[in-house]
């Protein structure tokens, strides 16, 4: 196997690519679109990949609802995002092709490879539909390459509907240049389980695809790479997260099955007993969360890994094991809001519900990963922060990070992220279960088994040996070390670092898994002339140190997040009632400082030129001149 | 002196006072069942020489949730309704403690119906005692599930007026169900006999226990109190066998094989006879512990094994590790 | 029967007096001091009654923890708190009366009237605890009155501790010179379901009390009244919300018990059905929430109502109901968190929960009541904005006013607060059940049954004529004009007004049931030669206008509420940590202003002269030494 | 053509096609079971002549629970496990609608256990449709309380390891059930008639259907489809009465009278037959509306009571209203 690109001739040269592969689902284009993805991230390429999913599990066919696959943006360096829009599609039919253009996704002039057997279908609507979408296509500029899928590949196999999406992977290997031997390697692993005979058929697809371009399209792009020199892993937000749990050394993730958290547990089903790990499904959310609860008193650290729904649902636990000081991690994997709302998309709407959920005085670590390898490390903090403070901590991930690929450096696993064993160890005469320190709060946990430490933990107001107390002297003291202990995690945390520039006209502020979008729209910006720097947090609650004197040095500050803030310039709208985005609130209300907010929430990743575009309407318009092309 | 089970199959117990496994003066009224049952779980933890801190007693919210702060164990009391999930939780990773569930009508059967369905379906080797008083003690008489019709309540002024529910019927109807009993506050002996039996058995062992709660339903047991001929005692000899002295009062006994579910059903459902004793019992329903046991790995090998699922997902450079190949 | 006080020789005026009864519980000292205050009030007098509550159902008698009863504060104005310590208290032993001493509800110099059978009681122990006691009150001085409650009422009941609490109110009316014939109205109103004889002796118990506190106490005060010229009612705060329900023309409130909220259900178990009304008890307050969303849905507007636990685990039905845009009024009756806390102790620790609580964008009013009167008429207002808006309206309580009992004008019924019959008019061709407005997003609510108007309501995002809705334009117009409703809403407020000055030193704001003592303890500073203004908020969200203003006016502003914040001087504590209370962080995060806050988490109302003593402490020394005495 | 019993009790049907009762085009796959039970009770809204607007079709969260969005009705598509609830609420103001409730095994046997059990409690005059397909559907295969043991999902991949939760014992556990019954989807005039004796059943009508899901448990019921002799056909002239044609391909008929619970209970738990038909029915338990009717006072009287009710609580100024006394 050589992994080094064959040079071909005409080759144009690219920094990155944005390619999406669409059919109605079933005909296997996600598949076709994480292979394409796969083989170029062996190849040293950055890569990150966005998932197309239709609303219904079974969505009509050829409707323009029913696209369904997968977005690839292919890069030299290492990126965080989806991008803006294609820059070249392969689509099935002409029905789903058209739902991404109505909905934005195709960038002007985009290139289109689209199945052309429709055009001679039996049907006369259809050939006419298909007339229509060519006609307006050509008319509007995009570069239209019809090609002949079906047709090849029934050469090869009976059911062309099984084998399109491997032809289609050779079409675009062929065009980007990739290895052609490694695109082989993968197709063979992707039908491992399967019979030899299938497997050859799809290489044969594959290469069929690969010889069809090669001989009838003038198209050769090259996105240089840089073989790895060290091992990655390339999975996705959800596979990273469930890793993450697994080398935490956390061995119970309850949890009730809801989209988009579910499929991290499903893989935690099959790979956590290997390690020693249980996925408890529990009746509902409510008994999920506890059971983790359970698990952890008893002397482990357990998750219960859920959506918004299933957030909101786990209110009440959340705030039993902040009053018992239960160490428990809580994951989130948000979509869109409000109620059921868009189970499938993403959002960032649970972040305030995060910090200031649960009633009375709750206080909890609340982060967010950033993007796919930070979903694994995040898990890992989480434990030990955790363990440490013995609280609860939320860690906010979303459906967009969760179904993104992304390929990263393999973890070197530490023996200290995995627990030591259950401490029985005997509990020395007088200490008690809740032995405050009176600065930072913290005390010893007292696990079952342990001999002299018999108590009884309780979600009522109790006092340091956890007898139940409603005296107002204790009751005070008790809440103010809880609370305290948010200080005291706070002071371990690094100042903030400000990207970009570190003074200026604006600097935009953004957590979660808006980071790559964020930060291609500043470096857009910025070489349009203007300073601005950025800020992207990895602790909500607490805030680390130094973000107020980071505001400090420019002119302007904004939130960019995925969720929900009135626009001002909306007719009812003024200072009075305008709801703010909600790390805007959480900012505006510690620093004092005007922070702008401005977000979107159409269920998809926020797109660098959408933020761009956001942060040029924030900025002067001295140097709006020299802005323009791009 | 009551002899339970466990003190006729095992050797003497050693001479630990009853007042060793409490750590704190109960503060239920006077007359109040929760007592009684707290003593027969002390003589249990006595006869059977649980170390305190091998003890688990998980609670939801009501009176009868308070026992733990009584009980000298560790002790979880949560929130309500929601003793069960936090004792699986518990259990699953700690086979080694024994886990009692201290429950009330409307804490198990109200709130908490959904949870005490499944863990009959999950069955995790616990003791579940649910004290039901029949109504809502600790938020001062409210209807609960199982107040008799017409027993007026705060929020039933006028009487309730739903059927009660019959919390060994549901057990009975529940999947995977491996052990109904019932007891009464009144009759120690039964009581603890009983208990013992739930505690011996692998598995979820369900009693519930009509509990009298003087305050706000003083009287609503006396009948049977009164008159045991209103009960009927279910003995086996391989479950609940009352002394002979016990057995002369209660005129109204069966002997019940406990393995006959149907019989189980009908005695539970019989309006005429409280049946006390125990129902129901299948030792051969995997515990949820089989089915999940605990694999603690030395850390080397958990390490080995990580290494093996990052393999999974892992693209090499260029030669290394060619060979393996499963990528 | 005469209201007109009989003057007495050497009766000392007072502007207000705090009196305290208490017993071991059972022993009716909260019967003695309700039907003292209710004397007090037919007479004219303003009260203010807070309960003394044991924390255990039957706690040891004669136990420090164990006291029950009652305190009614008396004024010649109508008040909104029970102010700081007891002024006289009356106490069956001296162990409750040493519970009451330890907690600092004694005020310096307090009067006491103490059983004194104790004094020889048969248990040496006992009897040396009491000598203890009286010592200790001697010493630190205290104005002891040794009463022989117990030997005086032998003469007319063989048990005297079903009598004791009558003979107490004799002696309190005594004291205070209310109207005896008044009292034995009352007494009689009490007994009116007991035989003739029971009454006959409780009056001659409370005539006897009166006798002897005149033949042998030195005490005589008058709290000038004025008689009421109109109707009042007397009831605490749960029992105005529940008539407040019944008025307010719903028809369902589904609950499921829960301390403090309960006891409005049990009011409205026994009478709503006279009004068509049913109080639904449900499996759990998930199940009483969705059971009131179907009650609304269906054409009425319904309640749940609940405490913070049960607030909690509503979470994602409010969800439900602010995306369906089902009116729906939920009423939380906080009290002392986080988890199960102190469940008959008061906090105000629900306030972010309920502004941020639900994933996702959920908008929802949320105001609160600030003295008994309030939640009658809150309720009301609660309806109305729920069934204009079509939105979720959170009211929130708490167990001080729960249990807090206060004369108001008794309201005049309007026809217009009733519901109007359900709508089944036919829905015209072509109308929407989400036709937004574009600038006020409101829309016409359709009702089942109504003909043509048949759609499916749903959680999920969805269009105008509620079909499910992926799209990411609809998804924003959807939220947009959800969000809306609060802006429109917002306008129709009016501008607060502040109270105290209008400008100056510092401005004092609060919310809900601290109304009172903010109120008394401004009016003490603003004696003490600053310049104080207050502003008390009855809309959390949206805010009414004209904060941001009134705020720029003073030098300072602090919050002052019954939940927690760090205090500014905690080692740790640093302004990018510091947590403060829920009222402070809304106000920062809109206006920008470095909003204080203080508060306090003891379970107990927030007392003036605590507030008195945060305020000073905030307040520029210039003035300090003119301030001292009061 | 199928004949329901409604069909043989009432006038002839007026001719409303039956999909005057789709508003919208099905999305569930193809050969799902969902789409055969929409058809039934499209056929049983026509053969009712229930007019669009007074039906309310109630459901919960999952594949199943799209079916109000289909049907031309009020919908109410609610939160996942919640439906009943709703319902009840809905129905306890409107007893004049018709409320359907649709469910599935997550969201009724599952998160929506407590409300379940409760329901039948309460006993509203609910329509109960539970498509049970033995899976998580719309989130994508996952093990669901009835995925039968050994069957495997994205949360089980070495197959379930529980014995599935029989909603029909639990059912007949349930304190005041009062109607419980069992349909499949390939069956429609089974499925009708019993759709129309639900409807028919003053009270908490539960139907549980076995509702094929060929995308995720392809031929999961096929030894029931393929052998019409594993099934007991429960039959009883005042219950379901099939045809003879019908009847003739089930070698195994049970005439059972439907008040014996005993039966229905043993009928229920024999692993060896798979019963369909009407198990129980009791048409004596007072329904919840019975319990709490409904009252709309004309507003003058409604002012007057308000006012006794404030009466209770006023004091007056000196003089006033001194003789009603009752303050
Ligand atoms: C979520 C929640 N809902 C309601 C309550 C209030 N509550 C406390 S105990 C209780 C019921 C107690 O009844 P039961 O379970 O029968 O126990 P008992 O007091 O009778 O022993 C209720 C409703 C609560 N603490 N938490
Ligand atoms: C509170 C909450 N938890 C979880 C989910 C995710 N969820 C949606 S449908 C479903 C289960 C569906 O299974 P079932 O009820 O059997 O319906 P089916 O799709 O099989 O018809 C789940 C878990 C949710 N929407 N809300
Ligand atoms: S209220 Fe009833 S249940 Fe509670 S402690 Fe008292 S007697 Fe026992
Ligand atoms: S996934 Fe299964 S239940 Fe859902 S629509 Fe498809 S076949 Fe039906
Ligand atoms: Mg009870
Ligand atoms: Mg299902």
């Amino acid at each position: 196997m050589t992994t080094a690109t064959i040079p071909r001739q005409a080759a144009t040269i690219l920094e990155r690519h944005v390619v999406d592969v669409v059919s109605d689902s079933g005909e296997g284009a996600q598949k076709c679109g994480q292979s394409f993805a796969a083989i170029a991230a062996r190849m040293g390429n950055g890569i990150w990949t966005v998932e197309i999913i239709p609303a219904e599990i079974q969505p009509p066919a050829r409707s323009i609802e029913g696209a369904s696959g997968n977005r690839t943006r292919i890069a030299t360096q290492r990126i965080r995002t989806g991008g803006d829009a294609a820059d070249l599609v392969v689509a099935f039919n002409e029905q789903v092709l058209l739902g991404r253009l109505r909905a934005g996704e195709l960038a002007p002039g985009c290139i289109v490879l689209l199945e052309s057997s429709w055009a001679t279908y039996g049907d006369p609507e259809v050939a006419a539909s298909y007339q229509a979408v060519t006609d307006e296509l050509r008319r509007d500029g995009y570069r239209l390459h019809e090609v002949p899928m079906e047709q090849e590949c029934l050469r090869y196999v009976e059911d062309a509907r099984r084998g399109k999406n491997m032809f289609a992977l050779g079409l675009l290997c062929g065009i980007y240049s990739l290895d052609l031997d490694l695109a082989r390697a993968q197709v063979r692993t992707i039908f491992s389980t399967k019979d030899a005979q299938l497997v050859a058929r799809n290489v044969q697809l594959l290469d069929a695809g690969w010889a069809w371009a090669e001989d009838n399209l003038d198209l050769r792009f090259q996105v240089p790479a840089t073989p790895p020199t060290e091992p990655h892993v390339v999975v996705n937000g959800n596979t990273a997260l469930a890793l993450g749990v697994m080398a935490s050394g956390m061995e119970v993730c309850a949890m009730y099955p809801i989209t988009p958290a579910t499929s991290a547990s499903h893989y935690l089903s099959e790979a956590f007993e290997r390690v020693g790990g249980i996925v408890h499904q529990a009746e509902d959310e409510i008994a999920a969360a506890h059971f983790a609860i359970g698990a952890s008193y008893a002397g482990t650290c357990a998750v219960t890994i859920t959506s918004g729904p299933g957030y909101s649902l786990k209110q009440e636990a959340i705030g039993l094991a902040v009053m018992g000081e239960i160490p428990l991690v809580v994951i989130d994997v948000q979509r869109g809001g409000p109620s059921t709302g868009q189970p499938t998309k993403t959002e960032q709407g649970d972040l305030l519900t995060a910090v200031f959920g649960s009633h009375g005085d709750a206080p909890k670590v609340v982060m967010a990963a950033s993007d796919v390898e930070d979903c694994f490390y995040s898990v890992i903090t989480a434990r030990r922060i955790a363990e440490t403070f013995n609280t609860v901590v939320v860690l906010l991930s979303d459906a967009s990070l969760a179904t993104a690929q992304q390929p990263f450096p393999r973890p070197e696993l530490r023996q200290d992220w995995f627990a030591a064993p259950v401490d029985q160890s005997p509990i020395p005469d007088g200490a008690a279960p809740y032995a405050w320190n009176e600065r930072t709060g913290l005390a010893r946990r007292f696990i079952p088994g342990q001999p002299g430490g018999t108590h009884c933990l309780t979600g009522l107001a109790h006092d340091r040996s956890s007898t139940v107390a409603y005296g107002p002297e204790i009751n005070q003291e008790a809440i103010r070390h809880r609370s305290l202990k948010l200080a005291a995690f706070q002071q371990t945390l690094r100042p903030v670092r400000v990207g970009g520039d570190g003074d200026g006209d604006l600097l935009v502020i953004g957590w979660g898994s808006t980071r790559g979008a964020i930060e291609e729209a500043v470096e857009r910006v910025r070489a349009g002339g203007y300073r601005v720097g950025r800020l992207h947090l990895r602790f909500l609650q607490p805030l680390a140190p130094g973000i107020g004197e980071a505001m400090a040095h420019f002119d302007r500050v904004v939130c960019v997040e995925n969720n929900w803030s009135d626009r001002a310039d909306d007719p009812l709208i003024d200072p009075d009632n305008r709801r703010f985005g909600h790390l805007a609130w959480l900012l505006r209300a510690r620093y004092l400082v005007d922070v702008d907010s401005w977000g979107q929430v159409r269920g998809q990743p926020l797109a660098p030129g959408a933020i761009e575009a956001a942060l040029r309407a924030r900025l002067p318009d001295r140097a709006a001149r020299k802005v323009g092309a791009r | 002196m009551t002899t339970t089970l466990n003190e006729r199959l095992r050797v003497p117990v050693e001479d630990r006072p009853l007042d060793f496994y409490q750590c704190a003066i109960s503060r239920w009224c006077t007359g109040c069942g929760d007592n009684a049952i707290m003593t027969a779980v002390q003589r249990l933890c006595r006869d059977e020489h649980l170390p305190p801190e091998r003890v688990v007693s998980v609670s939801g919210i009501g009176c009868s949730s308070r026992l733990p702060h009584y009980l000298n164990s560790y002790g979880f009391h949560g929130l309500h309704g929601r003793a069960l999930p936090v004792a699986e939780g518990i259990k699953s990773r700690r086979p080694d403690l024994h886990v009692f569930v201290i429950t009330g009508d409307g804490d198990c059967c109200s709130i908490g119906a959904a949870h005490w369905l499944h863990a009959f379906r999950y069955n995790p080797d616990l003791t579940v005692l649910l004290h039901d008083n029949g109504t809502y003690g600790l938020t001062k008489h409210q209807t609960s599930p199982t107040t008799p019709l017409g027993v007026r309540t705060n929020t039933a002024p006028t009487g309730a007026a739903m059927e009660p529910l019959d919390p060994l019927s549901v057990a009975l109807g529940a999947t995977n169900a491996s052990f109904v009993a019932q007891a009464v506050d009144w009759l120690p002996e039964v009581l603890s006999q009983i208990l013992s039996l739930a505690f011996h058995h692998r598995g979820f062992a369900f009693v519930r226990i009509l509990q009298r709660c003087p305050e706000f339903l003083p009287g609503l047991f006396d009948p049977w109190i009164n008159d045991p001929a209103r009960i009927r005692l279910v003995t086996h000899d391989d479950a609940l066998t009352p002394s002979a002295g016990l057995a002369r009062s209660f005129p109204n006994r069966e002997v019940h094989d406990p393995s006959d579910l149907d019989r189980a059903r009908r005695i539970a459902a019989d309006r005429e006879l409280l049946p006390v004793g125990l129902l129901y019992r299948d030792a051969e329903v995997p515990t949820y512990e089989d089915l999940h046991p605990v694999l603690r790995l030395p850390s080397e090998r958990l390490q080995e094994r990580m290494e093996d699922e990052l393999d999974r997902f892992t693209i090499w450079p260029d030669g290394q590790r060619l060979a393996q190949g499963g990528d």
